[in-house]
């Protein structure tokens, strides 16, 4: 099989995401059946998204592997490919190259563990995967905490499904706003302040923490405080990537691979090697 | 053992079933690896060529595939592979350094299927070296002058003639099509075990094995003090990476026109600041001495963590065309004494 | 007895060294030797004993105006892209200049890359640097140990060979062609001003070719660039390549692509060379740098040659004076224009 | 008849025009409305002014097939921009030249002065330069294949 050869896929569905209008959520559906047969993905793991003609993106999966039939993949509109992505239309052709890299150890490390997930702005969509992953198979988990926080409330991922996991009792929800804002009655203040008013456990428990690099810095103060090491935190690192396999040397990070190796770290592999993500 | 004429006769009878190719000067009296025609020796002066053999395996560029270039149309995702070439590819004089960098470059690209096609597409036919140049450090980097890794036949020069020797079944194969050969003299044989006696000393220098670098702690030579100055020469263009049989970086584009698309995978090097820019704006390795350091880093550290030897051949080529002067053999000792 | 080059390297040692004990600069940027024959290292000394690396002689070919924008930078307080620079005085850099390099200093003056203030040049005239190419070409392409340079010779010796070649036998095109041997801003000079040079036929490179017919030029520039690998030594080494992005990496749009098709690669050449229009001072770094011996300064001789025919400038030889494609005059001339030329021929 | 020939006789070039929005522009359409006959060989791509016209988007108009290229802007004098054509004419110049000196012919890239009222002399200028870029043939020097 030729890993750089994408699979034909097609848009089944777009959600615009933020007020802003630069996060949209597409819902890819692979066109052969073999593919779509054959696809199996770990929350955490990523795939190229691929259009004729622009080039290749890297983007985490946002759908969770427990929804088949499709793929979602939340898309931040910065460079050549999310433009020319971004003004594609429901029904359109485009190609998936996956799934790449290792993902968060679900089925592993993470079983049995009360988990916490810390959430800054776009960087929500893998662990979204994960919470729907971890939702379906809930007894293999024990309390689950989420910290997810956006500068505004129009710029909050996957809105109706926030509500929904608000209004769950098997799940412990805390949902944050940088800002006051109109009509928000939810929490106010960055995502560090709110993990240390939550002040979650760290008995036999796993941290998953995506978000811009100054976010992550001031969570871990609190964490810390709390008796949290550095063993318990996963973190999802992003580089420039072009195979995706581990080949062509852009993602990098010392002597690891970012495509191959992770996105998915412990925060204890991550303070062993340079600072180049 | 094979009379010039003999070896010449051999390629000659080869080139019906595969394309030639060897060090040959160009008119700027370049040596570089050109398609050699009739019978044609290879340019046997010492030293190796200009440019990398990688270009054998690792074409500038590669196509990936081919589609149709209407992002909006139904075909547009409907890829075809790109034609294989058809016929083998025969490569001569081809020095140990070289070769070995193939199979190192083989490690990263294990499960590449264009990489690995041209492996099997392609016949490395070596040339031991009688002698180092001024700027060869194989030794250091656990090569040989006259080493067979990678190679399919060695070849030793002798005065009236060439010696021939088989490492691999397909090699051997090769050689039972070569006529006029004999068997070598004693005389012959004497001459060839001169040649593996005296090329590996005949290196202008002796060092310490830079394999010894894996022992040494990562972060420690990563804050080497020496990087800053290192890199105040440097201006981060990309010979030493292209130029370099063991830089095997590349980067992903596609190209459309007129309707028609490919996707290419062409040569990229760490030297440049794009090659690590986030659509962000932000940069890992923006400033100059990161990219300096991951290049050596690479080479000396990374990838022996990972494959076991260095990434590097000790060839040469960028201590010889670097144009600053920054010299891979001055970095190994700066990092080994560390 | 001491050569030419020696008696400068001495100089230029305890001026450097005077101007970083006294921190009137913060480093001085020159050469030092380096570690095979005929290829120096340019070299940032940062403290008095590393002036004593410095070194002078006929292989110092890279341009070193090309780090200076970069290295000020660096003496600077780090700030984003937008904020303003800091107020009062900031670090200087002391730098050896010759000709070529002094006036690609103007140039960088004139375009805001470079503070006049924050340099301190010590200038010496340029006896033209040698082209290690054509001492590899006298030599057979042996391989080189050795180089002693006298002051009229090179003596080139490898193993089993030592030969003296004459050194302007060796120099440079671009340096035997050149006319402004002096620095034209400097602080300090090391040895005296040589004066102007009387070459009438400074453009003779360019005029063989401008007598060829179309198509052989064509054919002349796509063999010449043909083995281009595009590894961009011939940019980075030009003190006018500057640009944080350069048009080759622009992505949108893509101008040229990245590979070595060729006529990507040619576009990359008339585009590269085109860019140094009116700022070019001919000072042959870049085909110093190609790895490949392209000679592309020929391409950028001829600009210099057009733009100093039909505007009289020559860049970089006075501050004052406006770079020929950043100014005009009204009667420029326009011969070339459809419109006029199509009036030309009506009367 | 040789193939160039031949070619020459049913081919009808491809010439990418950048005209300034304010003269040669608003001449082209005054060449339309007054039904001034040229060659269909024109494809009009408006830029403000000459002086935005670079090198670059010349060559990539070579590159993506174009035959040939013309840039035309206002008179001297009449920039709206008071002074874009004057710049613009020395890096034409130059360029021009330029091109010429690596073996693209010099009927490739034209450039001219056409105003507003010009709607006579842009039909001219257009039938002008077809022909010269008709007598050269197709380009292919710097045409980008694969």
């Amino acid at each position: 099989m030729n890993p750089y050869l994408p699979y034909p896929a097609r848009i089944d569905d777009i959600v615009i995401e933020t007020e802003d209008g630069n996060l949209k959520t597409f819902k890819l559906v692979l066109e052969d059946d073999a593919d779509r047969a054959g696809w199996h993905h770990v929350p955490g793991q990523f795939a190229m998204l691929s259009i004729a003609g622009k080039g290749e993106i890297p983007i985490g999966i946002a759908s969770s592997p427990t929804e088949k039939g499709h793929l979602l993949f939340t898309v931040n509109r910065a460079g050549v490919v999310t433009t020319a992505l971004h003004k594609m239309n429901v029904g359109d052709p485009i190609g998936v190259r996956g799934p790449l890299g290792n993902g968060f150890p679900v089925d592993s490390e993470l079983k049995g563990k009360n988990i916490v997930i810390i959430a800054g702005g776009f960087a929500f969509t893998t662990l979204r995967s994960t919470l729907i992953y971890m939702l379906e198979h809930r007894a293999d988990y024990g309390n689950i905490t989420v910290v997810y926080g956006a500068r505004t409330p129009g710029m909050l991922l996957y809105k109706e499904e926030l509500k929904q996991w608000q209004e769950r009792d098997d799940l412990d929800v805390h949902i944050t706003v940088d800002r006051e804002a109109p009509g928000w009655k939810g929490l106010v203040g960055f995502v560090p302040t709110i993990a240390g008013q939550v002040k979650p456990s760290p008995e036999n428990a796993a941290a998953l923490i995506c978000g811009p690099p100054i976010m992550i810095k001031f969570t871990m103060p609190p964490l810390e405080e709390v008796g949290w090491t550095d063993d318990q935190v996963y973190l999802s690192l992003e580089n420039r990537m072009k195979c995706g396999l581990g080949v062509c040397g852009h993602c990098n990070v010392g002597p690891v691979y970012v495509c191959k190796d992770g996105p998915v770290f412990t925060r204890s592999q991550v303070q062993k090697l340079p600072v180049e993500f | 053992m094979l009379p010039r004429a003999g070896f010449q006769q051999w390629l000659q009878e080869l080139s019906g079933q595969f394309e030639i190719f060897g060090p040959k000067k160009n008119e700027k009296a370049i040596v570089s690896w050109q398609r050699l025609e009739g019978g044609e020796l290879p340019d046997m002066a010492p030293g190796v060529p200009k440019g990398s053999i990688k270009t054998f395996f690792f074409p500038q560029p590669e196509t990936l595939f081919e589609f149709t270039a209407r992002p909006k149309q139904d075909d547009s995702f409907r890829l075809r592979e790109p034609e294989k070439r058809q016929k083998p590819r025969l490569v001569v004089g081809v020095r140990p350094c070289d070769a070995r960098s193939v199979l190192l470059n083989s490690m990263p690209y294990k499960e590449d299927p264009y990489f690995q096609q041209n492996r099997q597409n392609v016949i490395l036919v070596g040339l031991a070296c009688r002698n180092g140049c001024s700027t060869c450090f194989c030794t250091w980097t656990g090569g040989s002058p006259v080493g067979t890794e990678g190679l399919d036949i060695l070849v030793f020069e002798l005065e009236d003639g060439f010696v021939l020797e088989p490492v691999t079944e397909r090699g051997e194969s090769l050689l039972q099509k070569a006529s006029s050969a004999r068997d070598a003299t004693e005389a012959e044989r004497q001459a060839v075990q001169e040649i593996r006696d005296n090329a590996p000393t005949s290196l202008p220098e002796a060092m310490e094995p830079a394999s010894q670098l894996v022992q040494k702690d990562l972060m420690a030579l990563y804050n080497a003090p020496f990087w800053q100055q290192l890199s105040d020469s440097c201006i981060n263009c990309g010979t030493c990476t292209f130029l370099c049989p063991t830089c095997y970086c590349f980067d992903i584009q596609d190209e459309t026109l007129r309707g028609k698309g490919r996707r290419i995978r062409y040569w990229d090097s760490c030297m440049f600041p794009l090659f690590t820019l986030h659509a962000s704006g932000h940069n890992p390795r923006g400033e100059k001495v990161k990219r300096v350091r991951n290049r050596f880093m690479h080479k000396l550290k990374y990838f022996p963590e990972r494959f076991g030897p260095l990434s590097c051949v000790g060839c040469g080529r960028c201590v010889r065309d670097c144009p600053v002067n920054i010299d891979i053999r001055q970095v190994m000792k700066e990092l080994l004494a560390v | 007895m001491s050569t030419m080059n020696e008696k400068i390297t001495e100089e230029l040692r305890q001026k450097a060294r005077q101007l970083l004990e006294s921190g009137r600069v913060a480093a001085f940027l020159g050469y030092a030797s380096g570690s095979v024959p005929m290829v120096m290292r340019p070299f940032v000394a940062r403290t008095p004993e590393d002036a004593d690396r410095l070194e002078w002689n006929s292989f110092c070919v890279l341009n070193l105006a090309n780090y200076l924008p970069a290295l000020l930078k660096s003496f600077e307080p780090p700030r984003r892209p937008n904020e303003p620079p800091p107020q009062g005085p900031l670090p200087k850099v002391g730098v050896v200049a010759t000709g070529c390099w002094s006036r690609n200093m103007v140039v960088q003056i004139q375009e805001n890359q470079v503070e006049r203030e924050r340099l301190v040049i010590i200038g010496i005239s340029s006896r033209g640097m040698v082209d290690r190419k054509k001492v590899q070409a006298l030599i057979a392409h042996r391989d080189v140990t050795a180089v002693k340079e006298g002051d009229n010779t090179l003596v080139v010796a490898g193993p089993g060979f030592e030969e003296e070649i004459n050194r302007w036998d060796v120099v440079r095109d671009n340096c035997k062609s050149c006319v402004h041997p002096d620095p034209v801003i400097f602080d300090d000079m090391i040895g005296e001003l040589k004066g102007e040079r009387d070459l009438p036929d400074r453009f003779s490179q360019v005029e063989e070719i401008e007598a060829l017919s179309a198509q052989e030029r064509w054919k002349w520039f796509t063999s010449e660039i043909q083995s281009c690998i595009r590894c961009y030594a011939c940019r980075n080494a030009c003190p006018l390549c500057y640009c944080p992005t350069c048009f080759v990496d622009d992505s949108r749009p893509q101008w040229v692509g990245k590979s070595i098709d060729s006529v990507d690669t040619a576009i990359f050449h008339i585009l590269r060379a085109y860019h140094c229009a009116g700022r070019c001072t001919d000072c042959g770094s870049c085909e110093s740098a190609c790895p490949m011996g392209i000679r592309m300064r020929i391409l950028t001789k001829k600009l210099q040659k057009d733009v100093l025919q039909l505007y009289g400038i020559e860049a970089g030889m006075s501050v004052q004076e406006p770079l020929p494609l950043t100014t005009y005059k009204k009667d420029d001339p326009q011969d070339f224009i459809l419109t006029e030329s199509l009036k030309g021929e009506k009367k | 008849m040789n193939e160039t020939e031949r070619k020459q006789g049913e081919w009808e070039p491809k010439i990418i025009a950048f005209l300034c929005n304010w003269c040669s522009y608003a001449g082209a359409d005054l060449a339309g409305v007054s039904r001034y006959q040229y060659p269909p060989s024109l494809r009009i791509v408006r830029v403000p002014c000459s002086g935005r016209v670079s090198a670059n988007m010349i060559l990539d108009a070579l590159r993506s097939g174009a035959d040939g290229v013309l840039v035309s802007g206002c008179h001297p004098g009449d920039c709206h921009y008071i002074s874009g054509n004057y710049y613009a004419r020395r890096r034409f110049a130059i360029l021009k030249r330029f091109l010429e000196f690596v073996g693209i012919e010099s009927d490739r890239v034209n450039f001219s002065w056409i105003s507003a009222s010009e709607g006579e002399q842009f039909a001219q200028v257009a039938t002008e330069v077809t022909e010269r870029v008709k007598r050269l043939g197709p380009a292919r020097h710097l045409v980008k294949e694969f």
